[in-house]
Parts: C-alpha cells; structure tokens; sequence
C-alpha cells in the first residue's frame, strides 16, 4: 500500500491531487521551485521541497532532483500530474528503477503512444479508426492514391510540424502544383522532401474518451468528452457528453478506445483522441496521463479519477465494470486563463489581488492560486478551471455563466469576459461547432465597451492596502535552504 | 482628465467627488451618481436608476474592476490633454507585448527587413510570441538585452528608421 | 410563466434560491430588515426591498410587508425558504388571494400537516405506520391499554409541549405514579389534564423522506436521509443514503411518503420525517416546505429540488417517474454554526473578519455569510452548509473532514471543531448511532487542549485593520428609504 | 504574561520576539520557534521541528486562530500575575452567557430562591436561555434592564448574596 505520494507537478492538478491523498489518508509530498515558494500546492502539501529555480529543466523536469526529494522525504511513489514529466517514458522508468511506484501506464506504453507513427500503426492494426491516408512514403501512383483516400485531402511533409510543407488539397486540380509547393517547402525546412498524403477533415469536432484499466486487465471507459471549443489548438472549454453523438455512436467510440487501450497494453488512466466529422471518427493520439478535463467525467460518471489513479497503481482492481457505469447530467469546464483574449491570448502576468470563486449547488472549483499570489511568466497561465453540472446541457450552459459571473479576480487580465461571451453565443448553445469555433466566432474579439458606471467605479477606486502589495519574496522563508517542511499534525 | 482604456476603446473621463455624490463626464457627457463603500471592500455606485455593487483598486497606471459579472483591467493616463488623447501608436515602434524571456535576434540592428520578418522571439508562460516588424524599412534600434535576458511589458524591443 | 420572485427570507436558503432564480433566467427580489441591509442575499438578488426591523414579526414575519414588496416589485410569485412564513397555512392563503403564486403546497395542506393529532390521524387511516397510542383521550382501562401499546411507553399531556406533562413509563409497576404525576403536572402547566399514552422509542433514529409531487398528481420520492444526529432535537449533520436501512425497507420507506403525501393532497417539495426503530418506522410530521438538508438528497438524485419547486409551482409536470430516480454515492452536510459546543451549543454572535471555504471535488458550500460581516443575535445562527459527495459513505466522511480542516472563519466561535470531532468518531464511522448520539458521545465535550504552535501564533498576531473592523451601520445606503434597488444589466 | 483561555483549560504564556525569532513560555515550559509572515497574511511558524501555517487575528481581548484545520477563538487577559491566574468563578455572581434580548425577570431583588430556579429568561437567536441560581439564597442584586432590552455577554445579571 502507498503511504507517501510526492506530486511531480504545480499548480490545480498539484492541488487536486494532494487532496486526493488527504482523503485517502496517504501522506502528500510537494516540490516546487523557487518562484513557488508560497504556491497553494506547497502549502497543501504534508511535506514540501524546494527542488531548484524557475526555469523548469532544473526544477519540474529534473529527474534526479526529483528522484532525489522522493527518497529524502521516504515517499513511495511519484504522481506526474500532467505536462512536464506526465508523458515521459524515460522518466517513468527511472522512476520504476529507483524503486518508487509511478503512478500512470507503464513506461513502455508511454513510449510507444508518444510517437505518432508508432500508435497510429498500432492502431491501425488493432481496428481502431485512424485517418485514411497514404500508409507512408508517398510513392508510386499519386492520382490513383488520392482518389483511394478521397477529397478535400492534406500533403503533409513526413518529417513535419508547425504548418510548414503542409497544402490542403481541395480537388484533382490542385494535386500536381500542391505537391510541388510542399515539396519545395519541405526540403527547404526540413532537408527532406518526403511526402505523405492523408484525408483533410475541414470540420470536425475533437471528442476523446476516458479509459481506466488496472494492472489485472480490467479496462473500462468512463465515456466521452467534447473538447472541440479550442484556441491556439488548446482546449478552453469541455464538455461531456459530447452533444454531437447518439448513444449509439457513444457506445461504438467507448469500444474502439477501449480496443485501443488493450493495444496498447495499458493500466492507469488515459485519453484517446479522435477526431469525428459526418458521422465518422479518427484515432488522433493516445494521452498517457491524467487530463486537465478528467473532472467533466468526474461529475457525470460519479468516479474519481484521481483516487483511482493511486488505487490500480498499488495494484487494486477496478471494483466496477462497464455495465456499473453510467452518464448522469451534463457537466461543463472552462478554463480560466491569465491571458488577453482581445491580443490573441497572449499570457498575461500579474498578481492577484483579489479572488472570490463561485460557490453553490453543481459548482466545483479545482484552483491552483490564491489571493496575493504573483502569476509569472514562468508556468503556463491556467489559473483555476470552472467545473459545473446540472441535469441536461441547457441547465448546465447557465449555471456555468452564473458561476463565471460570480468569479472575481482582481490584478490581472484573464479569459472570464471572453468565456462569459462564448455561453451567451448561440451556436455555442445549440452545439453546433466544430474546432473552428473560435476562428469562425470570436476572430476579433474585443472587451466590451465600457458602460459609464464601470468608469465611475474605476475612478472611484483607492490604493490597494499596503499589505497586499508587498511582495513575498522578501519574507522569511524556511524552504529556502532546501530543506523539508511538515504541516503540524 | 484621465484617459481611460480598454480593448481598443478609450473614454476621456473625470470624476468629480462630493461628500458620497459625483459627477462623471464621458466623452463631453456628463452623468450624476452617488456611492458608498461596503464593509467587505466593496463599492455600491448608484447612477442612471441603477445601483451596482463591485470592487475597484488601482495599482499604478492600471486600474482593476469587477462590476455585473465581468473582470476588467483599464489602463489609465492621467492628465491627458483632450487633443492628443487619441494619437495612434507608431508603426515605428515596437514594445514587447508581454513579460517574459528573450529567445532569439533574428537580425541585427542596422539590417533591413520586410514587412512580417521575425525580428525577436520571446517566451512567456511556455509560449513563443515573434515579433514581426510592421513594414519594410531599416532596423534602426533592436533591444539590447541578451538571449534568456527577461523583458518586461511595454520595453523597447526595436524601432524602424523614420520613412 | 413565472418572471419574477420574491424571496420572503435571508441567509444561505435565500442565496440558494436566488441562484436558482438566476440559472432559470427568472428575476429574484430579496426582502431585508434593517440589519441585514449589506447580507449576501441583498447584495445577489435583481431587486432588495427593505421591510422593517430587525424583530421578524415587523419583518420576516410580517404578511403585509412582503405582500407589498411583490406588489411594488411586480414579482409574480413567493418563495418563503424554510423557516419563518414557509409553514404558515394562512400566509399561503394570503399569497393566493393577493394573485400571486406561492412556492410551496397548497395552504389547506401546510394547515392539516401543521396540527399534529390531525396530521397523525390522517396518516393512520391512510394506512401509514404511526406510533401505537391510546388514539385520543385516555379513557376506560388503562393498565390494558398499556399493555396493548408495549412497555416502555409515553405519557403525555395532550395540550403539551416543551417536556411539560410528560413521563417515560419503563413498566407496568410504574404506570399509576407516572399518570398521577403527569396529571397533576398537565393541570398545572395547562390548565387541562387530558392525558395520552404513546409507545416510548428510547433509541430511535430520525429518517425522513424526500417527496415531489406536481400539481397534476403525480408523486414520487427521492428517497431518504439520515438525520439522527441533532443536538437540542435540532439537526446539525444530515446523509443520504441513510446507513442504517437495506434497500428493501428503503423502499417501503419510500412508498410510505408517498403515500402520505397522496393522503395529504400534496403538490410542491415536502419532506416526511419517520423515527425508526428495530426495523420498525413511525410517521413523525410532515414538514411542507423545502428543508434545510434538501442539498444531501439533491447530491445523491442529481435532482435541483429548488428549480422544480418552481416549476411545479407554475403548473409544469415532472418530466420522470420513480423508477427514473436513483440514488448515486453518499452525500453529507455539516451545518456551521454560530454556536458553542463546550457551552450547550448557546449562539456566538460576532463579526466575521475572515472566511475561507473549502473547495475542490464533490464540495459544495451553501453560505449565507460573507467576509466582514457582522452575525447578530437576531437571528438562526446557521452560517453555512457543507455539503460533500463522494462515492460511498467512508470516502465521504473523508472528505467532509478534509473540508472542513479547510473551512477557515475567524472572528467568532463555531461549531467546526466540534463536527471535526464528530467525523473521527468511531461510532458515527461505524453509522451506529440513534438520536441520542451527542448526548451519548459528547456530553461533556470541550476544545481541545491547546498545542504550543497555536498560543505562539494567537501571540504573534496583530490587530486587524481597520477596514475590516469598521462597521457597515454607518455608511450611506441607498435601500435605507425603502427603494427598490436593481442590479446593473 | 498573558492568561489565554480556550474551554475549561488556560496557559500562563509569554512571548519575546527577536527578529524572526521567538521564544514562548507555556504554564512554565519554554519553547523556541522562527515565524515568518506570507503574503496573503498567513503566518509561519516554527516550533519543535514542525512547520504550520495559519492564521491569526486579534481583538480587545480576544485572539482568533486557524491552524491546522482547526478554527479556536481564545481570550486573553494581559499582564495577569501567576498567582490569581487560575481563580475560580464564583458561584454567587451569575454574567449573561450571551448576547441578546432580556425576555423576562422571574423573581424581584430581595426574593429568596432555590437552587435551579429560573431567575432570568434571555433570548438570542430565536432561542430561550434560563439563567438559573447556582444554590439556595437571597438575590441581592438583578439587572436593571427592562423586559426587551439588549443584554451584552459577560453583563450582570443576577447575584446571590454572601453564604
């Protein structure tokens, strides 16, 4: 049995999952680096240690430091979270060969599933539906290829990233000169001209769903999420149930995800991807971790996904199986963002001066900040996520707006108006979205124009007390020499 | 007179204090309130048959609101003179738009560029953000901060010469 | 339609419908006496009228006054929360005749639940388990009447109230002195020595069942809490399920309500409060309003019982039936109070100078207090409901404890150390307790001793500011001339 | 040396800081610790190799306290001398438990009374609170509050003359 947990990781989902540990009577050890002194997590924390500067790759990615803090503290397993180490098979090895539990899939199955040729052949291969396209190296007849696969299509550069050595091909005409084009592009940036060609989906929607299995074979899915409400190609709003599937069609991506994961030979919780146009769905990636929505589940599932991160990796079994578990309601996330939606979210430092979160009925707060906390340019800008439910979409679509109307945060420029507008917008409301949605909604978003009340609040307004501008970096701090810290008992 | 900004709208505004009445004028348009403070912080404004309730604090040129259910951060020049208020930023100029650390020069002072050529790279909050310069012309000053120097928001990144 | 309502109440219940109001796009108008001019319900509602004293009976109480405040507000309908009007047949009545719709059975109803012997009868000819007694005036041979209902058993004075008249006859060689006694002690108090004699449950606990019905006849329950631990026969932590019961007789139990509820003619919200006892039940009352622990019940159904009663109160039907309603998890509230549980619970009023509440997975904080506030000894002294879920019973008392070592409220004396108390106590973990649970297990319960870390930090502290301490008494208000007041658009 | 009180127990405590240092003594036993203040007003504090953070907070004579997971509203009496420190209540003189509303006076100064008789009815929070005589005796004082009036806690109520 795990009796100490040291969380590898910052922020809401340092703080979600020290409570998780609380509630399980499981000892909860946070590291953090030297911006983070004073962070939520570390005062949540039984125990906490400083474990090097900012900068991430001496502190958040450091192996050995945090190796390191595990054994000094006699933790007996290490929770990644997400990002940083979460998907890191090397890191889950070292982990598993310092003889400490990671808790998260196997590091083989991290591997396999973080190179995107590698699992989408597996995938392939296992039934799963993956995205029609050239199977490789685009060799031999070009013509006859495409039409197999069928138009509007993509040219990819197989070395690519980033957009570049990229054309959508809309019909026939356009093949030859595209080809060309992306060939140029290709060599040009990445010496390589080697091109595949896959099918385009102009519309779709992502929709990805919830696996858990334990180390004894048992795997099950927790049903779906729709994460199709994007910027930047990063999700702000999910959902779940995805509105744009029948129970049918739900039943038919539970199953696929689950042959997915018994592919992939995998235990913990994960995430497959897909994407989902007219009626048909495409294996995008496998996430071998805990995702930033897990709790959209959480609520409509009645299952924590956390708690059962820790159980199946002290190798319990699922006490559950398919038929026990069921959708109830609708539940909804918004993330809320230190970012300026009007200058193309751009990240926003500052520091909090003020916060005040929403309470009531179907109303969850997973938080990583608090008041008079500096927000640096350091970490991602992911302040709190917003998670709501009620008993069908429409509810849950106004409830959220009341509880984002009720969220007070006072010192820096966030997404909170920019969300607000989202719920009020009609094609929102009615579901009808693709990942476009943002592009083809809210282009040149801009900040409301200022009723004069709001002026004459501001003017109105005095300095901030003097005790919540002084910084705490000047403080006395115990964890500066590196050293351990208890929470009295 | 303050200028007041938010998005891309500005409001000349002043506000005149009486005991717990005021007078705010708008762009030329005068309106008449009362206010009071709240236990907890908070201020009740009461204008045009309206009472809000919200909070308010300012912290150097920023001003932070919540009022009816939205957040706001306002920037605000005061004593601006009316005729001036609304000059536009130069095409010229340009300011890092965030906090955050310097990646890379793409050129060098006293090189030519075009319109949408990188100039620099900086990162904030694991994001890159290219600057990129907004016409053809010569790089008559670039930042003089080094590769991983942090950059502060408003700073100086680089500047065209005159046209 | 329903467009607008007036709350005719203050504190968390009020705030509670409020948000109901808001989610359902219907205006909500709070009602406040003059003390409460800067309280969270005032501060959350469209519109606020003020409507008297302090004294309920020139305010909260007072029919006129909130009858009016409809009427100028042109609100179309009244909910009267729990306590003050809510149980208030002729109020109901009175709303009805004013032409607008009161949120909450009809007054005919709330009138025959409100009298005791007739409630009991009507729920004994309907066929619904009460307790065996001496139906009526206790006439003819009263040794074997006594035999007939059991030892121990009750005798009551029949004008009682308030412990007055009362004795528990343990056997039959008891039963002569403690009629006499009775007797003597019922002329006294009430000038009517009419006696009953009831069967005496001495360890019994108190479940009590949800019910909904709409104004079509339809009925159905949402099945029952656990509501055995009270102290001063007032409630202070509430469950749902309840752990003493198998779902078999959870089903009788259900039916019973629902019979009950048919009996009464029942439309609305309604809760029928049952003793239990070695398998048997007993109907106790029907309470004809919301209740104050209808949160536990909304947890575990996934139903908003405040958003129905609104619908049902404009004549909607409910859109399921019984067998659509599940239980899911556990669910448990902690009331916070305003009190002293070294001191027999005697009410602390104060000023709040600070309040953190707790957050996270399955936490939900109904509050009716806020930051610098000032608790007068005017009213309830409930501050807030903490209510969690988890997934069974263990888990959520886990998590209630974990809640509340995060509810921080500086500035007067709770109940929190205490209900900490109550959560590591084996015979609540074990849910072996009847309605003697304090009395059993807390009778002499004081603060802890103090560790040496708190006395250094009470001496390490400094005053408050003096933002915090100033009083709200003085500053203008705009509601001090009886206005209405509206929220900005 | 400060009497703190919280339930039935009290402590004998002194404070001295230096810096960020403190020593405190307890009842006669003598601790040192480190605290530091956080920006969001928590306080640290150091003591016997453990690390808590809370909060704290104090007024007239009461101090409030949040520290690990527990919420404690202590009073304090300053500058008590060790020797009367622990002096017992006396059971002739009976204080207004709470504050609220004086309901009803059920005896007259003067009267005789039996130990457990009501004396005074008080009322706070919707509820009714008796004051009852501590022993046989003759009341030699009552308030002088009139029905309805406003009671403070810790006021006089009632007082039983000398045994």
């Amino acid at each position: 049995m795990i009796k100490k947990i040291l969380i590898a990781n910052r922020g809401e989902i340092a703080c979600r999952i020290i409570r998780a540990c609380n509630e399980m009577s499981i000892k909860a050890v946070a590291v953090y680096s030297d911006v983070d002194v004073d962070s939520p997590h570390v005062l949540m924390a039984d125990q906490a240690v400083n474990i090097g500067s900012a900068n991430p790759s001496e502190s958040y990615l450091n192996f050995d430091k945090i190796i390191n803090a595990a054994k000094e503290t006699g933790a007996d397993a290490i929770h990644p979270g997400y990002g940083f180490l979460s998907e890191n098979g090397a890191f889950a090895q070292y982990v598993k060969e310092s003889d400490l539990i990671f808790i998260g899939p196997e590091a083989d199955t991290i591997k396999s599933m973080g190179d995107k040729a590698e699992s989408k052949q597996m995938m392939f291969e296992a039934g799963v539906p993956t995205i029609p396209g050239s199977d490789g190296e685009l060799v031999g007849n070009i013509d006859s290829i495409a039409r197999d696969i069928g138009y509007p299509l993509m040219v990819k550069a197989a070395a690519g990233g980033g957009g570049k050595g990229m054309r959508v091909v809309r019909n026939e005409g356009e093949l030859d000169s595209s080809i060309e084009a992306a060939k140029n592009e290709a060599r040009n940036s990445f010496g390589n001209d080697t091109l595949i060609l896959e099918k385009f989906l102009d519309n779709p929607r992502h929709i990805e769903v919830q696996i858990l299995g334990d180390k004894n074979g048992n795997i099950v899915h927790l049903y779906e999420r729709e994460c199709s409400i994007q910027r930047r190609h990063q999700k702000i709003i999910e959902e779940s149930p995805s509105p744009a599937i029948t129970n049918k069609f739900r039943k038919k991506m539970g199953e696929a995800a689950v042959k997915a994961a018994k592919a992939a030979n995998y235990s913990n919780a994960g995430t497959v991807e897909f994407l989902y146009q007219e009626g048909e769905f495409y294996f995008l990636e496998m996430n071998t971790r805990l995702q930033v929505e897990h709790g959209v589940t959480e609520m409509v599932c009645g299952i924590d996904i956390v708690k059962w991160q820790i159980r199946v990796a002290q190798g319990e079994s699922l006490t559950f199986s398919q038929k026990d578990i069921k959708q109830r309601g609708h539940s909804i996330e918004c993330r809320i963002y230190a970012e300026d939606p009007s200058r193309g979210f751009l990240p926003t430092p500052g520091f909090i001066r003020k916060m005040i979160l929403p309470e009531g009925p179907g109303v969850r707060n997973d938080v990583g900040v608090s008041e008079a906390q500096e927000i640096t340019s350091s970490y991602d800008p992911l302040l709190a996520k917003l998670v709501v439910w009620d008993s069908d979409r429409g509810s849950a679509i106004q409830r959220m707006d009341l509880a984002l109307s009720n969220f007070v945060i006072l010192g820096l420029i966030t997404n909170q108006p920019f969300l607000r507008d989202i719920m009020k917008n009609e094609s929102f409301q009615k579901a009808s979205f693709s990942t476009n949605f943002i592009d083809e909604n809210f282009k040149d978003w801009d900040f409301p124009a200022l009723d004069p009340q709001v002026l004459a609040l501001a003017l109105l307004s005095s300095k901030a007390s003097q005790a919540q501008i002084s910084s705490s970096a000047e403080s006395y701090s115990p964890w500066s020499n590196n050293r351990g810290w208890r929470q009295g008992v | 007179m303050d200028k007041i900004t938010l998005g891309s709208n500005s409001y000349m505004s002043k506000l005149r204090r009486s005991g717990s009445e005021f007078t705010l004028s708008v762009n030329g348009e005068t309106f008449a309130g009362t206010y009071s403070k709240k236990s907890n912080g908070a201020i009740e404004v009461s204008m045009n048959d309206t009472n809000s309730i919200g909070f308010s604090e300012k912290n150097g040129n920023e001003i932070y609101v919540f009022l009816n259910g939205v957040n706001y951060v306002l920037k605000r020049e005061s004593g601006v003179l009316k005729d001036n208020a609304f000059e536009e930023e130069s095409r010229d100029t340009v300011l890092s738009p965030i906090t955050g650390k310097l990646l890379d020069k793409k050129v060098e002072s006293g090189d030519l560029v075009s319109k949408g050529d990188v100039v620099v790279i900086l990162e904030a909050m694991k994001m890159e953000h290219r600057l990129k310069a907004p016409r053809d012309g010569k790089l008559s000053k670039l930042t003089l901060a080094q590769i991983g120097d942090q950059i502060k928001e408003g700073e100086l990144m680089f500047e065209l010469e005159e046209e």
